[in-house]
């Protein structure tokens, strides 16, 4: 009788999917706490949590509905979009840039014009391209005098081994807090000092289908993720906790980089005065245009299209 | 006894020079001549695995080898049907033999972000992987195998009333048998590193995502760790693969 | 007449020249014939033919009154072709296991084996044989058919002098015993006129000469040195000679 | 005429049937059955590759083709010379043998990370990758043609007072020459697929990187643009071996 | 004497069986000898030790009283093995491009060709030559090694009854011409006798017989039918059947 419980109360559970931008860290804690502390359950929902093995792949899956949820970015929906493949983002989950450019101090880079002469890796993306061409150019410099390679996403190795001078597409958070503790002497060049408009790092994305037919079950995995945020912003150190426990064997979390990370993101997650995960369409016309202006994306995109806020202002 | 002279004979030079090799890497790391992340220190790499042993081998391994043999057991069953009926007929082969050829010029690796759209994460885009690099040498081998038959062979056959498939049984099976081997020790070997391939290009699990990821994370000993353990798996699938052949070839008799 | 070969023509490639030029050729039942010619007049193709290997382009082949076919007679090529991977026993079980209303018995064959002094290798893959071991096995393979009519291609062209004189009076014998009717290839004179009723010549022209072998039955090896003998081999070495080639 | 006339016999069912397959594709995708990212329509491939030939062509394959090639003599050269010396040397052979034949099982992909740490992102990863792939066909084909020779005919010389080297080049090498080439026309299609490998895990040109920087952008027309071009490259290489192949084997002749 | 043969024992296997026991044999400047036996009794074993490519357990083997050693002699082997890449004229001119001091030059080749009836085969490769051709391309291949000592190791087993006949004359009249030393092996008695001076007949309990030809010299095909040659034949005949196998 105990197991026909169970066997109806999974029943009950509605099943949904979410892919992780990348290996669980620091800013995946409120996902795992919604989990570990049942706000999920609470909400009636059964979340399998996927982890890619490329950073452009959770896009992909959620327009092909291999998976419900992914966590994507602004900048790769927009230029997706732009492809015409159907994704629609549902709700902002970092609402500012972690991404920078970083090399060691000892290369002496001090700005972006600096990178001149230099090779720069980055992962698989055109906006990482975009990001710096925009970057050295705002900066007076001469991008065709930038060696750009593309090093998919073995950035850390990359610059570690010093095999480049430096990378785009590492995090402030992730990248740069661990390169500093493997005792790097680590230097960063930020973003929106140079004329690359601030984005919402990371977005929650769904395949327009998924979005259609699930919209209510999208909007009670949101509720449950904010309540694990709340949890997590006030509890920070429980709520690593947790992400820590997660981890699998041959992840390498480290306790001490993840506490920093955490820092550093908490802040960036909400702006005042806006819910946990709304979206405006100010912030992605901006980037839209900004693509646009820099040749990555052929046509217009209208923001319209792809924002759907399961929450209202 | 004997047997383990000749192998002695065989091997323990190659033992010998992977040994001074091994210590001389060993040497480089201790001494920081050569860094840790470089290459790892052979014991390093030992302790790793000993040390993980539990999910590399439960976890990683169990998976890993599931999609090998899915994967492997389609091209064996699937490769020898298409061989035999290339064989029997002209049409299937003319179209058949070039569309296998040429997937040997595909470069699998660039094709992968495609699987991945069409299959997901889920094991089939491992087990995809698996069978277009571990087909070719199944199918051609066998092919060829079974076209390699004397024609004098069948003619006597033929001159004795053999049907069209007694002569297959009788004749051209056995005939194909040699060269069939020789694709299938190819397949099995490259039938693993096609797993290995497709887990590095999108999975959670398996030897391969997990070489991956402990290269992200500069840990070089699990990254070797990973790569010795698939080694090894991929001398023995050979090494069986090979006394398969032997029993097979060298004992083979047509009972009716 | 049990084996009727009627103006039949045969090339190889269609419209090349023909190999085989309007032959004709009767054998009659419990016959020992022999094809004899230099290397390249057709004999081969001439046994391939009786086989239902190779269709005639012309004429007709009939064994009993009927049109030949596949299976009707025990063929013995060129080259032994024994299956490398059958043991000698295995290999002359062949014809039996694709004919499943001929009856034999792995006893029977191994007393055929033992027939030809191959007792002890029933069990030997015929890459441990010597040349004239496998000819051997190949000639059993054949007989074992249980066809009544049996092509021959050159069965002791491997073996040595001695062996070979043994094989053929041992051959001798079987044919008496099972009354087989037998076409026999050979580059050998004395073996055509010792063991034949009568031998086919066939030149480069595509002529076919009959000679006609009056040895009184049953032979034995001595006649090799009797002057009848003697003068068949002059007579027919002659007329192979005198060919204008 | 006449060869055309036997390509067209050999090759136009095959051409029928990838036409069909293509116009198939081409139909789904225009229609929207399926979506233009998990497959794109042949025809906008075509385009892209129309429109971008320039740079594919001139920037990319170039870039391929370099490593290609430079990968490719090491292999061959390399491979020829430790094949030689294996043949030569009991201990040569008993070293190598058994680590060539190893060197098949390591997933080689897992390795890459480590030989960007070696070689960085210059040439020679790439070069390293194209020849760690293309390098075990090579030497055991040709190490395997050279043993092959049979003793009969190495007697036959001797008898004639042939030198040790006379009889290698006299005779080992022509006997060596049919295994050869089938290792060749293998090793050659591997190298092609190796500097792909190669640029695929970190570069700034080539056909390879660019294949996955369109995969990046989720430009399915880009990556198939790119793979069409290596398919193609890599038949036509196969193409020319065989015909080297023939050339060589068929019109063979030894001068002093 | 030109070739010595002392007390010679050989065995392939270390302790094994030895398939030549306490062979003597002396061959003259300008013989021509046969070695004859059944299949298996070491016939070819002796050739390969008079060429140097089997180096005997015990005894000696004397060329003009020196060892003799690789590359002294002619040697045919029992299989042709041309080589399958060299056209016929490249593949006689084998030992030639093998030892510098031999000038032969293609002209002469040539001429060789010519005599053999291969004149217009010169650039044809062994795969388009029928079994007799391939032999004697093989023939020439060791003739034109242009050593004294030919060592023939069933030369003409290949070739049908005519062909064989005028290859024999062939054989005799070169011999005579070039006053080469020949060492033969052959199956066929009546060549043994057609051919040889002496004839060394061996048996498999490793006992050797000697046997003298004495017909005359120049021999010609007709021969054949002498009472001589008959005798002859015979007598080798109950030698051989008289063995004890
Ligand atoms: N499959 C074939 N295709 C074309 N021509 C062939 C084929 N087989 C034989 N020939 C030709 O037919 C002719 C007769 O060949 P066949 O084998 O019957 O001669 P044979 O008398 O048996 O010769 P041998 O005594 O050498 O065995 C030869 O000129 C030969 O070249
Ligand atoms: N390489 C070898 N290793 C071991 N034994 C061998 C080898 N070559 C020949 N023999 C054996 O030596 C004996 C003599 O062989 P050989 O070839 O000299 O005989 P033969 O008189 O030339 O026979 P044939 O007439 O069949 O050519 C045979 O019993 C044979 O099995
Ligand atoms: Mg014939
Ligand atoms: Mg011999």
């Amino acid at each position: 009788s105990e197991t026909e419980q169970t066997d109806s109360n999974e029943k009950e559970l509605e099943e949904i999917s979410i892919m992780l931008d990348w290996y669980p860290n620091a800013v995946h804690s409120a996902i795992y706490v919604a989990e570990e502390k049942g706000y999920f359950e609470e909400q009636g929902l059964d979340v399998k949590i996927e982890m890619p093995a490329d950073a452009n792949d959770p896009l992909k899956l959620a327009a092909t509905s291999k998976v419900d949820l992914a966590i994507s970015y602004q900048n790769q929906v927009i230029l997706s979009r732009a492809e015409g493949i159907p994704v629609v983002s549902v709700a902002a989950y970092v609402r500012h840039s972690l991404d920078s450019i970083m090399m060691k101090k000892e290369v002496g880079i001090e700005s972006p014009k600096d990178l001149e002469g230099k090779n720069v890796g980055y992962p698989s993306t055109v906006i990482t391209e975009a990001v710096i061409q925009t970057m050295v150019e705002a900066d007076g410099g001469d991008f065709e005098k930038v060696t750009m390679t593309d090093v998919g996403w073995d950035l850390m190795p990359a610059i570690a081994t010093g095999n480049v001078d430096a990378i785009g597409g590492g995090y402030i958070n992730h990248e740069y807090v661990l390169l500093n503790k493997e005792g790097y002497d680590m230097n960063l060049l930020k973003l929106s000092d140079y004329g690359v408009p601030d984005n919402y790092e990371l977005v929650i994305v769904a395949g327009e289908d998924t979005f259609n037919k699930k919209k209510e079950t999208i909007k009670k995995f949101w509720q449950a993720i904010e309540k694990g945020h709340e949890f997590v912003k006030t509890n920070p150190e429980e709520g690593l906790q947790v992400l820590l426990a997660n981890e699998n064997d041959d992840s390498a979390l480290d306790k001490e980089v993840e506490t920093a990370s955490l820092e550093i993101l908490l802040p960036l997650m909400e702006d005042d005065g806006v819910p946990f995960g709304y979206q405006e369409e100010e912030s992605w016309q901006e980037v839209a245009d900004w693509l646009y202006e820099m040749g990555v994306i052929e046509t217009q995109v209208d923001p319209k299209d792809i924002v759907q806020n399961i929450v209202s202002k | 006894m004997k047997q383990i002279k000749k192998w002695l004979q065989t091997y323990s030079l190659f033992c010998l020079f992977t040994i001074i090799l091994l210590v001389i890497v060993e040497v480089l790391v201790r001494k920081g001549i050569v860094p840790n992340f470089i290459i790892p220190a052979p014991t390093g790499v030992v302790r790793t695995i000993v040390e993980n042993w539990k999910p590399l081998l439960l976890e990683h391994l169990s998976v890993t080898m599931l999609e090998f043999l899915i994967g492997f057991a389609i091209t064996v069953i699937g490769g020898i049907a298409l061989a035999v009926s290339m064989f029997f007929s002209k049409i299937v082969e003319k179209i058949v033999y070039p569309a296998v050829v040429i997937s040997q010029m595909i470069p699998i690796i660039a094709l992968s972000p495609i699987f991945v759209m069409w299959f997901g994460y889920s094991i089939w885009s491992k087990v995809a992987v698996t069978v277009l690099i571990s087909f070719f040498p199944i199918v051609v081998s066998t092919y060829d195998g079974l076209k390699s038959c004397d024609k004098e062979y069948v003619e006597l056959l033929h001159s004795m009333g053999a049907t069209r498939f007694q002569i297959f049984k009788k004749l051209h099976i056995p005939m194909a048998l040699p060269s069939f081997f020789s694709g299938f020790k190819l397949a099995i070997v490259f039938a693993l590193v096609g797993a290995t391939i497709g887990e590095w290009l999108g999975a959670s699990k398996g030897l391969g995502y997990y070489s991956r990821r402990m290269s992200g994370n500069l840990n070089a000993e699990g990254v070797f760790a990973a790569i010795t353990i698939l080694t090894i798996l991929g001398i023995l699938l050979f090494a069986l693969a090979s006394w398969l052949e032997k029993r097979t070839i060298y004992k083979w008799k047509d009972t009716d | 007449m049990t084996v009727v070969v009627k103006n039949v023509s045969y090339a190889f490639e269609k419209n090349g020249e023909s190999v085989i030029s309007n032959l004709n050729m009767e054998v009659r039942q419990g016959e020992f014939v022999s094809l004899i010619g230099k290397s390249g007049t057709g004999k081969s193709t001439i046994l391939r033919l009786l086989t239902g290997l190779l269709k005639q382009d012309e004429g007709e082949i009939l064994l009993r009154n009927k049109e030949i076919a596949l299976g009707d007679v025990g063929y013995m090529p060129q080259k032994d072709l024994l299956l490398p991977w059958r043991t000698v026993l295995d290999n002359i079980m062949m014809a039996s296991e694709i004919q499943k209303d001929l009856q034999l018995t792995k006893e029977e064959a191994r007393k055929w084996l033992e027939r030809v002094g191959l007792k002890e290798y029933e069990s030997a893959l015929p890459k441990q044989l010597s040349g004239g071991m496998k000819q051997r096995v190949a000639f059993l393979r054949t007989l074992l058919t249980g066809k009544d009519v049996l092509l021959l291609d050159e069965p002791f062209g491997a073996l040595d002098a001695l062996t070979k004189k043994e094989m053929q009076s041992w051959l001798l014998s079987i044919w008496q015993d099972l009354n087989k009717t037998i076409i026999f290839i050979t580059h050998d004179l004395e073996e055509a006129v010792y063991l034949s009723d009568r031998i086919f010549l066939l030149h480069r022209n595509k002529k076919v000469e009959e000679i006609v072998v009056d040895l009184p039955r049953p032979r034995d090896p001595d006649i090799f040195h009797s002057e009848k003998m003697m003068a068949l081999r002059l007579e027919l070495e002659k007329r192979i000679s005198n060919e204008t080639d």
